[in-house]
């Protein structure tokens, strides 16, 4: 089961997306110059970084049942 | 009333950021220098520019060693002249009205950026540094062709610019 | 306990026509708004580019004064009725300022609409600001006079409930729904006499041909006396929301009733005389002038920022009283699934952003830097496009139930609809900004130009099609909404299935302010007096300089202009 | 759906988490301020520093 109700995670998903896409302007003003599709990847490797998360069998996490409805 | 302790700070942080904001706008008028667009210049008409002494025939006039002036007339959809050069390291004041309806004067990529409205004169002075090359648009819709509106501030080094023949 | 539809029929009816009414202008204003994103970018285009400005100009009137207002009077009628627990006095007078506001919408759009057509000679391509010397085809200026005196109208509406109510019931603190409308009619009042002036006194006599000129400047300065005001018109509706049915949706009650009080008031008295703010740029105004309006504009900043810590405070309440813990982890015991919440608190954290650009807009000198470009455009696609439009949009969820009895169809897809919004508008408003920055302007239908844009980060082709995909994104879920009205309007009547008629209870009750608060016309008083300090100089500095009706200029379009721009592009090749 | 409902009232409801969340976004408009004022603005080139007239 997830660690977070699944439309929780969509929202949070949808949430990180402004989060990415301002990143990468603070990452040109740090000198880093990602491309598009750079920065395309990158998002999506947060994204399933947190899907992984949510989904990831919570044997060694202290399990978290705020959320789980 | 009862208000909440974090809403009190609340409050207090909120005054900090208006002080912040106006704080630090009145240092960029007063220590930076910043300079409004105002009412300094008188009113024109604007359906007998041609008989102005300055707008009558527009362009850039030498004022002092290193000042210079120059006027332009907005109208839809372009500017007179519409091609504008000026000497390197120079200050230049730009006086700029419009013979019909509103328009903006806004030299693209800079602080350089005002409106033109008819009967009024728009005058800024900004200081120039090296060779370059400027947009010039209107960014106010003037009319249907009012993205035909454009121009161009050309920065010339010193020894090559040459005042046009002002007849 | 039951809904609005069953407590008051009669009312729930004009509800529903305003609303609909509403809806009808968000889904041509979205059309419109997706025609100039793919005209802009030059991705499709299907009209001139001459054309442009008129679709602007619907796009502009449809969405900030169609759409908004008339679900502003759905609300507000709402508001009052349920708060005062009475109808409104006499529906015939009700049905007449819907008639006149739906009148008025229409005979101004007949002259914008005309201006598409080669063989009607009208055209209003004035966009929603209507700058004179541009001229509009007088049946525009009647058409929006006609508007306004129906947004009064419904005011008299509702202050005639309000007093009836108040001979009953001499002593009882107002209720806040009903405090919250009379504010906000108050300074609508004090705004729109200036536009109602300008369009009566000014404009239509001058596009009647009565007038030769007109002043371009004091036009434009009456114009901006109301035109920073009614974004607050569009505004306090949201906030009424956010503060009555957000707190109520999230499962807890309003944190503090009087602080609600305390930002209205400061709303009835900061929110006109700020309209400067608008002319930082203007010459043949002081410098001083704009520095009094930068003060009151950031003076206003204030009831903001309280809002900000009321209304999430009111949210953490429900989500603890829904069991949620830790210092941010309650976040997650929010309802999420519920599209009403979702769609207004994703519209919330918006308009936090939309805070930031606003305080560069508003910011006197650093306005040099945005004023005009397309980061203006992505200023307010986050207030009144988002903000706003994504709060009435979520908040329709709740009330469409209430004032049709049909429990909401598609609550899946309204849910995806809220937040299709929220990415779209992340797209569109980022590359807005952005490029903003990067001195494009708005308001054009070509930012092709001889010289190329340098923004700061990535390219203008990079920000074009993050435009492209915001805009499209945008109206789809528009889209959406409309399928999910529309499946609800087509489902049974079914009350049992629809929460009561209730707005939220409050933490910290209105008997715990002062009553000075309740002391209206003690406020409008003091609002009446900064609007004359604000701009009494100001108006007679303008007069003073070049007369009532101007130094001149003709009025434009005119054939002779099409001929000159002939000459001009000949030239320029 | 809804989890165990409890009522919390008044007194005994401080809003840690608003505030959390008002002091950061407090921060990230003093920064986003620093930045676009004194970086993005007073750096620019051709400022209008006068008007002789």
């Amino acid at each position: 089961m997830s660690r977070i109700d699944p439309v929780v995670l969509l929202v949070l998903l949808v949430f990180t997306v402004p989060i990415l896409v301002q990143l990468r302007t603070v990452a040109f003003y740090l000198g880093f110059e990602p491309t598009v599709t750079q920065s395309i990847i990158l998002g999506l490797a947060v994204i399933v970084v947190i899907v992984g998360w949510a989904y990831w069998p919570a044997r060694w996490l202290p399990s978290e049942p705020e959320g789980c409805e | 009333m009862n208000v909440h302790d974090y809403e009190k700070l609340w409050i207090g942080l909120s005054m900090v950021l208006i002080v912040l904001f106006i704080g630090s706008i009145t240092y960029g008028s007063v220590v930076a220098g910043v300079v409004m667009i105002d009412d300094a210049a008188d009113p024109v008409d604007p359906d007998a520019l041609g008989d102005h002494p300055d707008f009558g025939d527009p362009g850039v006039t030498q004022t002092g060693e290193d000042t210079y002036e120059v006027h332009v007339v907005a109208f839809h959809p372009g500017f007179n002249p519409d091609v504008i050069e000026v000497p390197a390291n120079s200050t230049v004041t730009f006086h700029v009205t419009s013979m019909d309806v509103i328009h903006s004067f806004s030299i693209v990529g800079t602080n350089a950026n005002s409106m033109v409205i008819p009967g009024e004169v728009s005058s800024m002075t900004v200081e120039l540094g090296a060779p370059n090359r400027y947009g010039i648009v209107c960014n106010e819709y003037c009319g249907e062709f009012h993205h035909l509106m454009e121009g161009e501030l050309v920065v010339v080094p010193e020894d090559e610019f040459e005042l046009e023949a002002d007849e | 306990m039951s809904t609005y539809v069953e407590q008051f029929p009669a009312e729930a009816r004009l509800v529903r026509s305003a609303m609909y009414t509403a809806f009808v202008a968000l889904g041509l204003g979205a059309a419109f708004g997706l025609l100039q994103v793919l005209h802009r970018t030059n991705v499709l285009r299907v009209i001139d580019s001459t054309d442009y400005y008129t679709i602007l100009t619907l796009h502009g009137v449809l969405l900030v004064l169609t759409f908004t207002i008339f679900f502003l009077v759905a609300i507000f009628t709402w508001a009052i009725t349920t708060s005062l627990d009475r109808p409104l006095p006499d529906h015939r007078f009700s049905w007449t300022w819907y008639g006149l506001m739906t009148g008025g919408t229409v005979l101004a759009a007949i002259p914008i609409v005309g201006g598409l057509i080669d063989q009607i000679d009208m055209s209003a391509a004035v966009l929603f600001t209507f700058y004179a010397p541009l001229q509009a085809h007088w049946l525009f200026y009647v058409g929006l006079a006609l508007f306004v005196v129906g947004t009064w109208l419904a005011g008299v509406d509702w202050i005639r409930t309000y007093l009836a109510w108040r001979r009953e019931h001499p002593d009882e603190r107002i209720p806040l729904p009903t405090f919250m409308v009379l504010t906000t009619m108050g300074f609508w009042y004090l705004s729109s006499v200036g536009v109602a002036l300008s369009v009566l006194v000014f404009l239509l006599p001058w596009s009647l041909g009565i007038f030769e000129h007109v002043n371009a400047l004091l036009t434009r300065t009456m114009f901006w006396y109301f035109g920073h005001a009614v974004v607050y018109f569009w505004l306090m509706p949201t906030y009424l929301l956010w503060y009555l049915l957000l707190p109520k949706v999230a499962g807890g009650k309003l944190f503090s009733d009087p602080l609600a009080r305390i930002v209205f008031v400061l709303f009835l008295l900061l929110s006109t005389p700020t309209g400067i703010h608008h002319q930082y740029l203007d010459p043949g105004i002081a410098e001083g002038f704009k520095y009094v309006a930068m003060t009151n504009t950031m003076f206003l900043l204030l009831p903001s920022l309280l809002t900000a810590f009321t209304v999430v405070a009111s949210i953490e309440h429900g989500a603890r009283q829904r069991g949620g813990t830790g210092r941010l982890r309650w976040l997650g015991a929010l309802p999420w699934r519920d599209p009403v919440f979702t769609g207004m608190a994703l519209a919330g954290v918006m308009f936090a952003a939309a805070g930031f650009s606003g305080i560069v807009n508003a910011g006197l000198n650093v306005n040099y830097l945005v004023h005009n470009t397309f980061w203006v455009v992505g200023h307010f696609h986050l207030t009144v496009g988002t903000a706003v439009a994504l709060t009435f949009m979520a908040a329709s969820y709740w009330f469409l139930p209430q004032v049709t009895g049909k429990p909401l169809w598609g609550r899946p897809l309204a849910l995806g609809q809220v937040l299709l919004w929220f990415l779209g508008m992340t797209f569109m408003s980022n590359a807005m900004h952005r490029g903003g920055l990067a001195g494009i302007p708005r308001r054009t239908a070509e930012p092709q130009y001889n010289f190329s844009f340098e923004p700061a980060i990535g390219s203008v082709a990079e920000l074009d099609a993050q435009v492209v995909l915001g805009g499209t994104l945008l109206f789809l879920s528009t889209v959406l909404f409309l399928t999910v009205v529309l499946g609800t309007l087509r489902g049974g009547v079914d009350p049992t299935r629809i929460p009561a008629n209730t707005y939220a209870a409050a933490l910290s009750e209105a008997e715990d302010g002062p009553r000075i608060l309740d002391n209206l016309r003690l406020w409008v008083l003091i609002a009446v007096v900064l609007v004359i300090l604000a701009y009494a100089f100001p108006i007679a500095a303008i007069v003073d300089r070049s007369g009532w009706l101007g130094p001149g200029g003709s009025p434009y379009p005119q054939v002779v202009w099409v001929v000159e721009y002939l000459v001009v592009a000949l030239a320029l090749r | 759906m809804r989890t165990a409902h409890r009522e919390i009232g008044h007194d005994e409801f401080d809003p840690v988490g608003t505030l959390t969340l008002v002091i950061g976004y407090f921060l990230l408009l003093v920064v986003l301020w620093i930045f676009v004022y004194f970086v993005e603005f007073l750096g620019r080139e051709l400022t209008v520093v006068g008007v002789v007239v």
